[in-house]
C-alpha cells in the first residue's frame, strides 16, 4: 500500500505540516493565530511544489558553461510555480493583517466568534 | 537554581508558564510622556478585560459548541492529515528522473531556454517569457491587494457624520499613536542604519538586475529595497522619507511599471500569437544587457514590489504614505 | 497570421489591466467613465467572438511564441465568448443601478478605488472563462478572491470587516485546497495546460496507474471551488458579505463571483478530467448530497429571515445547491441545466438585490419586513422589478426560473437513480419558494397603513428621481423575460458550446 | 536535511501552542528562515532569496507593525494581559 512512503518522507512532512496549519486555522480563536496558520498552510503547499521539481544530483537551473543538458539541471517549473505562488501569500497576508487592525479597532478584540456575539447584541 | 532537564525547559518556554530570562528582566522605559499615554490604555484595556470576563457568564451553550466544534475540527484534521499521507504514499519517488514531472517540456525549457530567451537563469526565463501570463496575472494580485489595504487603512480628512466614524480613527488620532513606536532619534539605530541601508537597497539592485543571471529576479530584489526604505523609515522618521516619497510618487511608480508590464506583454503575445517578428533583440548571453524583454520586466517589478511593500508598512503604520 | 477575432480574449484582458492601473491616478468619476466604457468594450469583443467561434469553431491562442506544452495558453469558444458576454452585461446593469447608494455610502477619495476593484473583478471573471492553463486559473482566482474581499469591505462598518474576514479566510482554505489539487495533477501528469493534463489523465485511467492520487486531486480541487463558491456547509460567510455590503458588491458577488467559481469547475470537469472520469469516480454523489441538503437548508433559513437582504441571500444558498445539483447528477443534460441556472440565476439574482435596496430606500431604509410593508407603492418601479424576480425565483412560465426548473426535471428524469430524491428535493425547494417569496411580494405590495403615512424617511420615490436605476430595473425585466421566452436558441448555443469543450 | 523538516514540524507546532503572539510571530520568522535554508537544499537558489526577503523580512515586519498597532506586542492569545497588570500593580504600590 504504501509503497513510496519511506522514500517521499520529505512530501509527507510537508503535507503534516500543511494539516497543522489547517488545524490552527480552524482551531484557534485568535486571529493573528489564524493568520500565521494560513501562512504555513501556503508555505506547506510550496514546499510540497518545489520537492516536485528536485532531481537527485542534478543542480539549479542556472546555465553554466553553456552547458544545455537536461541531465544536469533540476526541473525549472515548480520553482517558477513557486515564486508566483509566494508573492499571491505575501499580499494575502497584508490584506488579512489590515482587516485585522480595523477590527481591533472597532471592537477591541481578536476573536472571531466574541465578535459575531457582540454583533448580535448590538443588533445591527 | 533548579535543575532541570532540556524538555521540559523548552516545554516551559513555549508554554510562557515560567522562563529564567524574564524574571530578571525590566523593560526601563525612556521617556515620561510615553509611559501616561500607555497607562492610560492599559488601564482600558484592564477594563475590556472585565467586562470580557463578566460576559462569559452567560454563555454557557456558546461555549459547549465551541467544544464541539473544536473536537470536529481535530478530527476532520487527523482524517485528513491520513488521506494527504495515503496519498503521498502512491505519488512518485521524490528525485527520480523518471517521474511524469520531469518530461518533454521540463527539457526544452532547459535545453532552448538560453537560445529562446536568451536568459542564463533558467526560471527567470520560464516566469517571464514562457508563462509570462501567470507573472502578469500574480503582480496585478500584489496590485489588487495594495488598493484592498488602502481602501481599509487609508485615513482621509473625511465629511462624513460622527456615527459613522466609529470604524475609522481620524488622522490626527493615528498620527498620535503612531508617535509612541516612533524610535525617538535612537543613536545605534540610526548609526546602524546610515551603514546598513546603502548596502542593502545597493543589493536589492543588484539582484534585480541580474535576474536574468543569477538567482532573484524582479520580486526579491524588490522586496529586499522595500524592507532597506523600511529600515531607513524606521531610523530617521516620516518627515525625512517624506522628501523623496510621497503618495503622487507611489502612484506613478505603480502606473508606470504595471502599465509598462502589461503592454510589453501584450506586445510580445501579440507578435507571438500572430507569428509576427518582435524585433527584440536577445543580445549575448551572459551580459547584463541581453535577454530581450526579461530586464526592463525586472525593473519593472522590482519598482512596484519595492514601492508596494514600502506602502504596506506605512499604511500599517499611521494609514497613509 | 490568425484572424484579427481571435486576439479578442488577450485584448479584452490586458485592457481590463491597464485601466485598472490607470484608474488609480484618475478622480472618482473618470474612473467611473472608464469602467463604463471598459465593461461595454470588453462585453461587444465577447460578443464579436460568440459569433465568430459559431461560425468557425473554437480555437486555442498561444500567450507568447511558443506552441502549446510550454507556453500559456488561451481558448476561445462558443460558451466562453457567451459568457464574458453575459457577465459583462449583468456587470453592466449592477454598476448602474446601484450606482445612487454607492456614492452615499462610499467616500469621495475611495471611489475611483471601486472602480479598480471592478476592473480587476471583471479582468479576472474574463481569464477564468478564457484560460486553458491550471496555474492561470490559480493565480486569477487569487486575485477574484482579494477583490471580492475589497468589494464587501469598502462600506466600513463592524459587519462588512467581520464578513470579509470570514469570507478571506473561507476562500483561503478554498484555495490552498485547490493549489494542493494542481499539485498533485502535476506530479502525476507533468503538465498544466488543460488538454495535455486531460491525454495524460486518459492515458492514466487506461493504464490504472496513480489512482488513489487522481481521485485525491480531482476531490480536492472540486471541494476548493465548492468552498469559494460557498456551497452549502461552507456558506457561513454568505448571508453576512451579501446582506450588508454597498448594493453593487452584493449584486456581483451573488451573481458573478461564484458563477466565475462554478464556470471554472464545470471547464475542469470537461476540459482537464474528462467527463467520464468525474462520473466513474464517486464524487458525484457527495456532491449531489450537500447539493440537496443546500437547497432545503438555504430554503429553511430564508424562510426564517426577518431582513429583506438577507433573505435574498440565504435563497443564493439554495440556488447554488440547483447548480451543483444539475452538475451532479452526471448527464449532459443535467449540465445544459446547470449552465443555463447560471445565467438565469445571475440575471434573476442581482435584480433582485437592485430591486431590494430601491424598496428599502423608500422605508427609510429599514430592511425589516415590518417597515416594508406597502413599498411597492411607494417606489413602483422597484416593487415590479422585485415581484418579477420572485416570480423568476418561484418557477412561473414566461420568466427564466420555469425554464431552468423544467431543464432539472428533464436532466431528472433521465438518470435512473438520482431521479426520486431531485424530484423530491426540487417538489419541497419550490413549495419553500413560493412561501418566502409570495409572502415578501404580498407584504410589500398590501395597502398604505395610515401607521406609516407621517413618518420620516418613508417617502415616494419618482420615477423621474431615478432614470438610471428605472432603466435599469426595465433592462433587467427585459433580459429575465428573454431568457424565458428565448430559451430555445440559447440552450442551443449552450449544448453546442459544450460540445466544443470536450 | 531530515533534521531541518523535523525542525519545520517543531515550529508549526510551537506557534499553535505558544502562549504569547510575540512569540508565535518569532517562530514563525524562524520557521520561514528554515523553510528558506532548505529551498536552497533543493537546488532552488530563487526561492530560497525570495523567501528570505519576503516570507522571514516583510511578512515578519508587518505582522510586528500589526501587534504594535492593536496593543497586543505581550498580551497571550486570549486576550489577557498578565505582566501589564503586574506592572501597573507595582507602580500603584509605588
Amino acid at each position: 500500500m504504501n509503497t513510496n512512503l519511506l522514500n517521499n518522507y520529505a512530501e509527507a512532512v510537508s503535507m503534516i505540516i500543511f494539516a497543522i496549519g489547517f488545524t490552527n486555522l480552524l482551531l484557534h480563536k485568535n486571529l493573528i493565530k489564524k493568520i500565521i496558520g494560513l501562512n504555513i498552510m501556503d508555505t506547506a503547499v510550496y514546499l510540497f511544489l518545489a520537492l516536485k521539481g528536485y532531481i537527485k544530483g542534478h543542480v539549479a537551473p542556472i546555465i553554466i558553461d553553456g552547458v544545455v543538458e537536461p541531465e544536469a539541471y533540476i526541473n525549472p517549473i515548480p520553482s517558477g510555480l513557486v515564486l508566483t505562488g509566494i508573492v499571491v501569500s505575501v499580499s494575502v497576508t497584508a490584506l488579512m493583517l489590515s482587516l485585522t487592525i480595523r477590527l481591533y479597532k472597532r471592537y477591541h478584540t481578536l476573536d472571531l466568534d466574541e465578535i459575531s456575539l457582540r454583533l448580535k447584541k448590538e443588533g445591527l | 537554581m533548579k535543575k532541570r532537564n532540556l524538555f521540559s525547559s523548552l516545554l516551559d518556554w513555549v508554554w510562557e508558564s515560567r522562563s529564567d530570562l524574564y524574571e530578571n528582566m525590566t523593560i526601563r522605559d525612556d521617556d515620561e510622556e510615553v509611559n501616561v499615554i500607555t497607562k492610560a490604555e492599559h488601564k482600558e484595556d484592564i477594563e475590556k478585560v472585565k467586562e470580557k470576563v463578566f460576559d462569559a457568564a452567560d454563555r454557557g451553550s456558546f461555549r459547549k459548541w465551541r467544544f464541539l466544534y473544536k473536537i470536529l475540527a481535530v478530527v476532520f484534521a487527523v482524517f485528513f492529515s491520513a488521506v494527504l499521507l495515503i496519498t503521498v504514499g502512491q505519488l512518485p519517488k521524490i528525485g527520480e528522473i523518471n517521474n511524469p514531472a520531469n518530461n518533454e517540456v521540463e527539457k526544452r525549457y532547459i535545453e532552448k531556454g538560453l537560445e529562446e530567451t536568451g536568459a542564463t537563469n533558467i526560471v527567470a526565463g520560464m516566469i517571464l517569457d514562457y508563462r509570462a501570463f501567470d507573472t502578469l496575472g500574480e503582480s496585478h494580485v500584489l496590485f489588487v491587494a495594495a488598493i484592498a489595504v488602502t481602501i481599509l487603512l487609508r485615513l482621509d480628512k473625511s465629511e462624513r457624520d460622527p456615527e459613522d466614524t466609529k470604524i475609522t480613527e481620524t488622522i490626527t488620532e493615528a498620527e498620535e499613536e503612531d508617535k509612541i513606536f516612533e524610535p525617538h532619534h535612537d543613536a545605534i539605530l540610526q548609526k546602524v542604519a546610515m551603514l546598513l541601508v546603502p548596502i542593502i537597497i545597493l543589493f536589492g539592485i543588484y539582484v534585480i538586475l541580474n535576474g536574468h543571471l543569477s538567482p532573484g529576479g524582479g520580486f526579491s530584489g524588490g522586496a529586499i529595497i522595500g524592507a532597506g526604505l523600511i529600515l531607513y523609515l524606521n531610523a530617521f522618521g516620516f518627515e525625512n522619507t517624506e522628501r523623496f516619497f510621497n503618495e503622487k510618487v507611489y502612484k506613478t511608480v505603480i502606473f508606470s511599471g504595471l502599465a509598462f508590464y502589461a503592454l510589453a506583454k501584450c506586445y510580445a503575445f501579440f507578435c507571438g500569437a500572430n507569428g509576427l517578428d518582435s524585433h527584440i533583440s536577445k543580445g549575448i548571453p551572459g551580459h547584463i544587457l541581453s535577454a530581450g524583454l526579461i530586464l526592463p520586466l525586472d525593473i519593472a517589478v522590482g519598482c512596484v514590489v519595492a514601492c508596494t511593500m514600502y506602502a504596506f508598512y506605512a499604511m500599517f503604520r499611521k494609514g497613509g504614505l | 497570421m490568425r484572424d484579427f477575432v481571435q486576439n479578442f480574449p488577450l485584448f479584452s484582458i490586458i485592457l481590463c489591466l491597464v485601466s485598472s492601473s490607470a484608474s488609480s491616478l484618475l478622480k472618482g468619476k473618470a474612473a467611473k467613465w472608464v469602467n463604463t466604457v471598459l465593461i461595454c468594450v470588453v462585453g461587444a469583443m465577447s460578443l464579436t467572438l460568440t459569433f465568430y467561434c459559431l461560425a468557425h469553431g473554437s480555437f486555442t491562442y498561444t500567450m507568447g511564441h511558443v506552441p502549446a506544452p510550454w507556453g500559456n495558453e488561451v481558448r476561445g469558444g462558443v460558451l466562453e465568448g457567451a459568457m464574458g458576454t453575459f457577465f459583462c452585461l449583468i456587470m453592466l446593469l449592477s454598476m448602474t443601478g446601484g450606482r445612487k447608494k454607492l456614492l452615499e455610502e462610499v467616500e469621495d477619495t475611495k471611489q475611483n478605488l471601486y472602480y479598480i476593484l471592478v476592473n480587476l473583478m471583471l479582468c479576472s471573471l474574463i481569464a477564468l472563462v478564457y484560460t486553458n492553463d491550471l496555474f492561470t486559473a490559480y493565480v486569477f482566482v487569487e486575485i477574484n478572491t482579494i477583490s471580492a474581499c475589497g468589494l464587501i469591505m469598502i462600506r466600513q462598518n463592524g459587519r462588512t470587516i467581520e464578513a470579509a474576514v470570514r469570507y478571506m479566510i473561507m476562500s483561503l482554505l478554498g484555495s490552498g485546497l485547490f493549489l494542493v489539487g494542481i499539485c498533485l495533477l502535476y506530479d502525476i501528469t507533468g503538465h498544466l495546460l488543460m488538454s495535455n493534463i486531460k491525454e495524460s489523465v486518459q492515458a492514466l485511467v487506461e493504464s490504472g496507474q496513480y489512482g488513489e492520487p487522481l481521485l485525491i486531486a480531482i476531490a480536492f480541487m472540486m471541494m476548493g471551488l465548492a468552498i469559494k463558491s460557498a456551497l452549502f456547509p461552507f456558506h457561513a460567510w454568505l448571508p453576512d458579505a451579501y446582506g450588508y455590503s454597498t448594493i453593487s458588491s452584493a449584486a456581483i458577488l451573488s451573481s458573478l463571483v461564484s458563477k466565475g467559481y462554478i464556470f471554472l469547475l464545470i471547464k475542469i470537469i470537461y476540459r482537464v478530467i474528462g467527463f467520464e472520469v468525474v462520473r466513474e469516480s464517486l464524487l458525484l454523489n457527495v456532491t449531489f448530497v450537500f447539493a440537496g441538503l443546500g437547497i432545503i437548508f438555504g430554503s429553511i433559513s430564508a424562510m426564517r429571515e426577518d431582513d429583506i437582504r438577507r433573505m435574498v441571500s440565504f435563497s443564493s444558498v439554495a440556488q447554488i445547491g440547483y447548480i451543483y445539483l444539475g452538475i451532479s447528477l452526471g448527464t449532459q443534460v443535467g449540465m445544459v441545466a446547470a449552465v443555463f441556472q447560471i445565467l438565469s440565476h445571475a440575471a434573476t439574482k442581482s435584480m433582485l438585490f437592485i430591486s431590494a435596496i430601491g424598496l428599502t430606500d423608500a422605508s427609510n431604509t429599514s430592511r425589516k419586513f415590518k417597515d416594508l410593508t406597502g413599498s411597492a407603492y411607494r417606489n413602483k418601479i422597484a416593487g415590479m422589478g422585485f415581484a418579477a424576480g420572485a416570480l423568476s425565483m418561484v418557477g412561473i412560465p414566461l420568466f427564466s426560473g420555469f425554464i431552468s426548473k423544467l431543464l432539472f426535471m428533464q436532466a431528472a428524469v433521465a438518470n435512473y437513480g438520482k431521479m426520486l430524491p431531485t424530484m423530491i428535493v426540487l417538489a419541497i425547494s419550490t413549495i419553500l419558494n413560493a412561501i418566502y417569496f409570495m409572502k415578501t411580494v404580498v407584504r410589500i405590495y398590501s395597502p398604505e397603513r395610515d401607521l406609516y403615512k407621517g413618518r420620516e424617511g418613508f417617502k415616494v420615490i419618482h420615477t423621474r428621481e431615478q432614470i438610471e436605476y428605472t432603466c435599469t430595473v426595465i433592462l433587467f425585466i427585459a433580459l429575465n423575460v428573454a431568457l424565458g421566452l428565448c430559451s430555445e436558441p440559447i440552450l442551443e448555443l449552450i449544448g453546442k458550446g459544450l460540445e466544443m469543450f470536450a | 536535511m531530515c533534521v531541518l523538516l523535523s525542525f519545520l514540524v517543531i515550529c508549526a507546532v510551537a506557534v499553535s501552542f505558544s502562549k504569547k503572539l510575540l512569540n508565535s510571530v518569532l517562530i514563525f520568522m524562524s520557521y520561514s528562515l528554515i523553510m528558506s535554508v532548505i529551498w536552497m537544499l533543493l537546488e532552488s537558489p530563487d526561492l530560497a532569496i525570495t523567501e528570505a526577503a519576503v516570507g522571514a523580512g516583510i511578512t515578519s515586519v508587518l505582522f510586528f507593525v500589526t501587534l504594535n498597532r492593536i496593543h497586543s506586542m505581550f498580551k497571550d492569545a486570549s486576550g489577557k494581559k498578565k505582566e501589564v497588570k503586574e506592572d501597573e500593580e507595582k507602580k500603584s504600590v509605588q
